[in-house]
């Protein structure tokens, strides 16, 4: 008893501490190959025969963005498999790596790091700006060439990193057809809402950016929070500047309850939302009858092109749900990067970069692709949608003339 | 350990205790009344509609042991908590070495040199002993913060002297325990000595116990009026609430008896003793239980 | 009179402390002193820690521990506020949020080096600690826990909402280290080894600055400050009467979290290169408090196998994917249940250590033939002040 | 303006429902309880499939079978806060309290993605939307269903405050929250007042989040967590353990961030909210109805 605490619960104490730490000592020692004062193994053994291909893919699996994590590994795990049983690249299979980002920058570099480890020899993921930043330079460090379907902050290619590409259209571009739409609509009085995460307020500020250079007049910008259900008061202020046309730029889970909202509230105008609305459960949530003079931005979806719904049949049969958002992009994203493989003979860096900026007319989803200077895409190829009655997204106006 | 006693010793102040000394610290003697150390003046406590204290007044000298008596609600800890700052006197007041009180933090008093004890012992809990009676040298204690990241000289210095300081009191007082342990598992009486030690660590020129004998079994109360008689022979000012009047009666120089927040007496213990507004007090209160 | 007292805040002493005469056994030598068996447990962790990577790490593994040490220094800072002073923060990465911006910005604007940038973060958790701190210090600890919930929402949303900390993208290409001319990002061969990933500058960086996150925040709980501390946090009317000013020893308290915090955030800024709103949630206040109370209040070793816990668990169970954070979540009850006080409390101490013999024998004590222990007191009558 | 209150108020009684749970938890045991906004989750994911079952019924008999599974799910997420207790905070009763607030932590979690592990990651929708045709009152549009759901939530809390108040269960209730071991001595069981509360606080949070499941319309398995922030606000606001508090705070609560929300815009909106609880509790720090409370301590 001359310690500070009973000795019977000291030792069990003592005990449980030990073991803890022995533990956690252990679980850091096993696990682990090779020093890393030596060297980094750079491209060795890359695609040697047997040896699969790794694909690297980090995207929400956890937290409040989860539900685009299944979308993205879906579409990737399709492409994945397809050119698995054409053969796969350069003689080797292809393999999907995925990690879980959390939209949180420390997770995602972890992420990263583990995807390093593990040997990937390209990036096909990346979805919150914001986390996939901090990723660029661990993948840039180690020569890992990135394809990024979803994030599309125009901070990305802003980094000027070479390994770095984009196959969303960028906000910018986006921003554009939705502006060129609201011209089209003979709008005048512009409202646009964001959901203050970075993708939905980069894309607000380049509307709003444009709009004026357009001569239109844009009465409101209104952030809501993402994650809630009761958007009464920021519907009461859209409502309130009486605009003829909103944009909103975030995500469908707040874009269906936000049209139902200012349905309710009265605005009876044109509501035009972004990509990252254009998902079956908009249409589901807002509900029936709210979904008139609703439309969307949105590079091309699949049953807009010819042999479409074989590819969404083919998704359902293999996952049994509906694709989503980015489903396609991650889809095409791994089909760039295998064909950069292929194109280059190799999976080392600068060969695939190089590449990958020959490419010229490889059709995506989204048209045929061709990467500017920047490495992104050398047009959006954003077209309007509206939603039919069934609730899907479908073409209403390709904004080609 | 001696040796280190010696760079303690200070030539203001009374010495208490010889270098080297085994035995209790002795004082230099007092004169039999010594300067006026807190006066307070006509206080008033209340508390929504309800007064507390309605009307005390008191002084307290060098050296002296005054008790403050009165059934339970009488107002006597309330007004310990508007003497040492907690509470507010909502009129009246308190003066210590010259200087009002009644705006002054509780902390600030202490430093001045007003020190006491809760009604129930209030030791910081998960703190040894020897912490306990450590933290109220804080004040005095010559460490800034980047002795203590640094581990400079001073901080050693500082440190090991705050220690012997607070082993000098727990020895003052008697305490028989383990200062290692903490303070929850001695036993209540040591609890009481570790408070008392606590309090005159903070180097007080006044203290105030607030029913200290509550809960002690009889031995122990002798302990304790013994002890209050070896810090008054170091020249400290005693106040004191007590119910137990056996103790009261043994050891006090006066007493001031309070009931429903009056002060209705104040005299010698044997004036107080054939006061019979005391006494009507006292079995108009049993008559009231 | 005020002669005899002189006229500054103190008058002059009236006691001199006694000197002990009770005979104390002696110190115990060598390791089975507690302390000093800790402080070479240290040690041992703190090489075994700076040779890992060179027996046998990978990219992965440095980067996860880099962040389980910034985790550790967070959850050392927070140790000071909640463990010490017992007060309840909800809002602790506001602190770690004004270290990495301060410093990200100052970095990405104005050119500087993270080195550069301290002292400037110094300023600013010091400004942001009496900000926070100030005018809410007196409130209970449940309505603590609140308002500083609130400031830590107030200052991610402002952070998500200005221009200058980048909007919710936030910061990026945050400078790495540099001295005299050479970065990080250089690389450099030392003793025949190749050097040439930033990971692992990170890594000893944040070995150093943990090390020293860890002996300081122990050296100040043991300390002065430290004591009057845990004073509060056991009895804050007690402390008050003890002579020490309960306000101002809660704001040093939350001072010297905001300082640890904020560090914590120039170097998680800098080893991320990038500083946005998304990390500064609730879910990491939360998460950090986690980790002080789950290893256990108060307690060095205890906040550190907390920390480690926290940050390297979900990691470690990143194989069951989308299971996680249910086992996560299962974990920390099962934890609490089983370890209430943590997982090592504060004044726990390895059974076969002692700090001296057994004190005090009968025969050593016999001045004080009074000490008949007592039984169970009176409940008292009157309620506290 | 008036449009503006009404919203606020609207939103203010959700808040309010899951807040009395809050609170009233908070005023038994003194614990934070954290999993509470899941709670209210777990109420909406069970209106969801109880309302799946019976979705044949819903053409003609819509209101009625909703109030059924109204109760049904009340009942539901009553007993899993009572097992949420007796599993995750009974075994902790005399620990340190924030040693529970942990647990709450952990139990937060795992209510979360277990039910991402149910329903999936994205969100469900409802089988049943509440809508109607505005009516004008005072220039405010309001909708037959805000006014039906604010009336049963008012029921909700009318029935509750009589209950605490006028029975036998709630004396002893108020009596644990005022002194718990005195209520132990005087002979009330405490366990069981502790599960009751439980129960009630998470039935209140389980109604709230069918309500807001079958109003709104979408339900995911993070949506209790936001609430759960504003209602622990709402609760201080109105002076935590204070039944009335909670009320009286969710509804603050609501119409400042209406407000807040038309002044400065969305984004500032939890920026001024919270500035106005600081600020309050600053001069006031025991919330508005907290001087019941601090009796309490």
């Amino acid at each position: 008893m001359s310690n500070g605490i009973p000795r019977s619960k000291s030792r069990a104490r003592s005990l449980f501490s030990t073991a803890a730490l022995v533990a956690s000592v252990a679980l850091v020692l096993t696990g682990c190959s090779g020093g890393l004062g030596g060297s980094t193994d750079g491209g060795a053994s890359a695609g040697a025969d047997g040896e699969p291909i790794k694909l690297g893919m980090i995207a929400p699996f956890s937290g409040s963005e989860s539900a685009f994590g299944d979308y993205m590994k879906n579409g990737a795990q399709l492409a994945v498999d397809e050119i698995n049983k054409a053969g796969g690249v350069n003689g080797s299979q292809l393999e999907l790596l995925t990690e879980d980002g959390a939209c949180d920058p420390t997770t995602a570099v972890s992420a990263a790091n583990k995807l390093v480890t593990a040997g990937v020899k390209g990036s096909v993921g990346g979805y919150c700006s914001g986390a996939t930043l901090p990723t660029l330079p661990v993948f840039n460090d180690a020569g890992v060439v990135m394809i990024i379907p979803a994030a599309n902050s125009n901070q990305l290619p802003a980094q000027g990193l070479d390994n770095v590409f984009l196959i969303n259209g960028t906000g910018t571009q986006q921003a554009a057809a939705a502006v060129k739409y609201a011209q089209k609509m003979g709008a005048t009085k512009l409202a646009v809402v964001d959901d203050n995460t970075d993708y939905s307020k980069d894309l607000a500020v380049s509307f709003t950016q444009q709009s004026k250079d357009a001569g239109l007049d844009v009465v409101l910008t209104e952030s809501v929070n993402a994650g809630e259900k009761d958007y009464s008061a920021n519907v009461n202020n859209v409502v309130k500047a009486m605009p003829d046309f909103v944009y909103w730029t975030g995500y469908y889970q707040e874009g269906g309850l936000i049209t139902r909202q200012l349905r309710d509230a009265g605005y009876a105008g044109t509501i035009l939302v972004g990509d990252g609305s254009v998902d079956k459960k908009f249409a589901e949530i807002a509900g029936a009858g709210y979904t008139d003079n609703v439309f969307a931005t949105f590079t091309q979806t699949p049953d807009m092109l010819k042999g479409a719904e074989a590819w969404v049949a083919s998704y359902k049969d293999q996952f049994g749900d509906e694709p989503g958002p980015y489903s396609t992009q991650s889809y095409d994203a791994v089909r760039v990067m295998a064909e950069g493989f292929k194109q280059a003979g190799s999976t080392d860096t600068k060969a695939v970069i190089d590449a990958l900026m020959a490419i010229d007319g490889f059709q995506l989803f989204s048209g045929p692709l061709k990467f500017t200077p920047e490495h992104t895409l050398s047009s959006g190829g954003f077209a309007i949608l509206s939603i039919s009655e069934d609730g899907t997204f479908k073409l209403e106006d390709d904004l080609q003339g | 350990m001696s040796e280190k006693t010696e760079e303690s010793e200070k030539t203001e102040g009374r010495q208490v205790a010889l270098p080297g000394s085994t035995d209790a610290p002795t004082a230099v003697p007092l004169p039999p009344k010594g300067d006026l150390l807190l006066s307070v003046k006509d206080m008033h406590v209340q508390f929504g509609g309800v007064k507390a204290v309605d009307g005390l007044s008191f002084d307290v000298h060098e050296g002296e042991i005054i008790s403050v008596i009165g059934p339970n609600g009488a107002g006597k800890t309330s007004a310990f908590n508007c003497i040492t700052g907690f509470y507010r006197p909502s009129k009246g007041s308190v003066l210590f070495a010259g200087r009002n009180l009644t705006r002054m933090r509780p902390s600030n008093i202490t430093k001045l040199g007003m020190a006491r004890t809760f009604q129930n012992v209030r030791l910081f809990k998960d703190m040894s002993v020897l912490e306990n009676v450590k933290t109220a040298m804080h004040s005095r204690l010559k460490e800034n913060v980047l002795d203590t990241l640094l581990h400079t000289p001073r901080y050693h210095r500082a440190e090991r002297q705050c220690t012997l300081d607070a082993q000098g009191w727990l020895d003052f007082v008697g305490f028989g325990g383990d200062e290692e342990h903490l303070v929850t598992q001695l036993p209540y009486g040591e609890q009481r000595r570790v408070e008392i030690a606590r309090a005159l660590a903070t180097k007080p020129r006044l203290l105030l116990l607030d029913e200290p004998g509550a809960g002690l079994n009889h031995s122990e109360k002798q302990a304790l009026i013994a002890l209050i008689r070896k810090i008054r022979e170091l020249g400290v000012g005693i106040v004191l609430i007590e119910h137990d009047m056996g103790l009261v009666m043994e050891v006090s120089e006066r007493i001031v008896v309070l009931n429903y927040g009056k002060e209705i007496a104040d005299g010698t213990p044997h004036q107080i003793k054939n006061d019979p507004k005391v006494i009507e007090a006292y079995l108009g209160a049993e008559d009231d239980d | 009179m005020a002669s005899l007292f002189g006229s500054r805040d103190r008058i002059d002493d009236l006691l001199t402390a006694p000197a002990p005469f009770v005979k104390r056994p002696e110190q115990n030598k060598g390791l089975l002193h507690p302390q000093r068996f800790m402080n070479m447990f240290g040690l041992i962790v703190f090489i075994a820690a700076m040779v890992l990577p060179f027996i046998s790490a990978t990219p992965y593994i440095i980067s996860i521990l880099t962040s389980a040490l910034i985790y550790v220094m967070l959850a050392m800072g927070l140790n000071v506020v909640v463990g010490y002073a017992g007060l309840l923060d909800l809002g602790y990465v506001a602190f770690f949020a004004v270290g990495a911006y301060t410093s990200g910005i100052l970095s990405t604007r104005l050119g500087w080096s993270v080195f550069e940038t301290i002292p400037v973060v110094l300023l600013a958790c010091v400004a942001a600690g009496i900000i926070i701190g100030g005018p809410t210090l007196r409130l209970r600890t449940d309505y603590l826990a609140i308002v500083t919930l609130g400031f830590g929402e107030i200052v991610r949303l402002t952070a998500n909402n200005l221009a200058i900390t980048g909007g919710p993208s936030g910061i990026h290409g945050i400078r790495t280290f540099s001295f005299f001319g050479w970065s990080f990002a250089d690389g450099a061969t030392l003793f025949g080894i190749d050097f040439n990933s930033k990971v692992l500058f990170y890594y000893f960086v944040l070995i150093v600055a943990g090390g020293l996150a860890v002996i300081g925040a122990a050296r100040l709980g043991k300390g002065k400050l430290g004591r009057a501390w845990k004073s509060v946090r056991d009895d804050e009317d007690a402390a008050e009467a003890m002579g020490i000013n309960t306000y101002r020893v809660k704001l040093s308290a939350y001072i010297i979290g905001a300082i640890w915090g904020g560090l914590a955030g120039v170097l998680m800024g800098s080893h991320l290169t990038a500083v946005s709103p998304t990390s500064f949630e609730f879910l990491y206040s939360a998460l950090v408090l986690m980790a002080v109370v789950l290893g256990g209040m108060g307690s060095t070793p205890g906040v550190i196998i907390g920390a480690l816990f926290i940050s390297l668990a979900p990691e470690l169970l990143r194989d069951f994917a989308d299971w996680r954070y249910l086992i996560f979540g299962v974990l920390m009850v099962i934890t609490m249940i089983f370890r209430p006080k943590g997982v090592w409390p504060a004044n726990a101490m390895l059974p076969w250590l002692h700090r001296r013999s057994p004190m005090r024998s009968a025969a050593e004590r016999d001045e004080s033939d009074e000490a008949v222990v007592v039984t169970v007191p009176e409940p008292p009558e009157e309620r506290r002040p | 303006m008036t449009q503006l209150i009404w919203n606020g108020l609207f939103v203010g009684s959700f808040y309010a429902l899951v807040a009395i749970g809050y609170s009233m938890v908070y005023g038994i045991i003194k614990l934070l309880n954290f999993a509470h906004g899941d709670v209210y989750m777990l109420g909406s994911f069970t209106g969801f499939l109880l309302l799946g079952s019976v979705s044949g019924l819903l053409g003609t008999w819509s209101l009625p079978v909703l109030l059924l599974v109204l109760l049904l799910s009340m009942l539901f997420t009553g007993t899993i806060g009572v097992i949420i207790e007796k599993v995750a905070y009974r075994p902790l009763r005399s620990s340190p309290r924030l040693a529970v607030l942990i647990t709450a932590v952990g139990m937060s979690f795992v209510l979360e993605y277990g039910i991402r592990q149910i329903f999936g990651p994205s969100p469900r929708v409802f089988p049943v939307r509440l809508a109607g045709d505005p009516i004008f009152f005072l220039d405010a549009r309001i909708t037959l269903p805000q006014i039906v759901l604010m009336v049963i939530a008012a029921a909700l809390m009318y029935f509750l405050q009589r209950y605490v108040m006028k029975s036998r269960e709630g004396r002893a209730m108020r009596s644990i929250a005022l002194d718990t071991q005195a209520s132990l001595l005087m002979g009330v069981n405490v366990n069981k007042v502790i599960s009751r509360t439980f129960f009630i606080g998470s039935a209140l949070a389980g109604a709230a989040g069918v309500m807001a499941g079958a109003y709104y319309g979408s339900i995911d398995f993070l949506m209790g967590f936001i609430i759960g922030l504003k209602a622990f606000t709402a609760a201080v606001i109105g002076g935590i353990g204070n039944l009335y508090g909670a009320m009286l705070g969710g509804l603050v609560l609501g119409l400042l961030e209406s407000f807040g929300t038309n002044w400065l815009g969305g984004q500032w909106r939890d920026v001024f909210a919270f500035a106005c609880l600081i600020a309050f509790l600053s001069f006031k720090p025991t919330g508005l109805l907290g001087e019941r409370v601090s009796e309490r301590m």
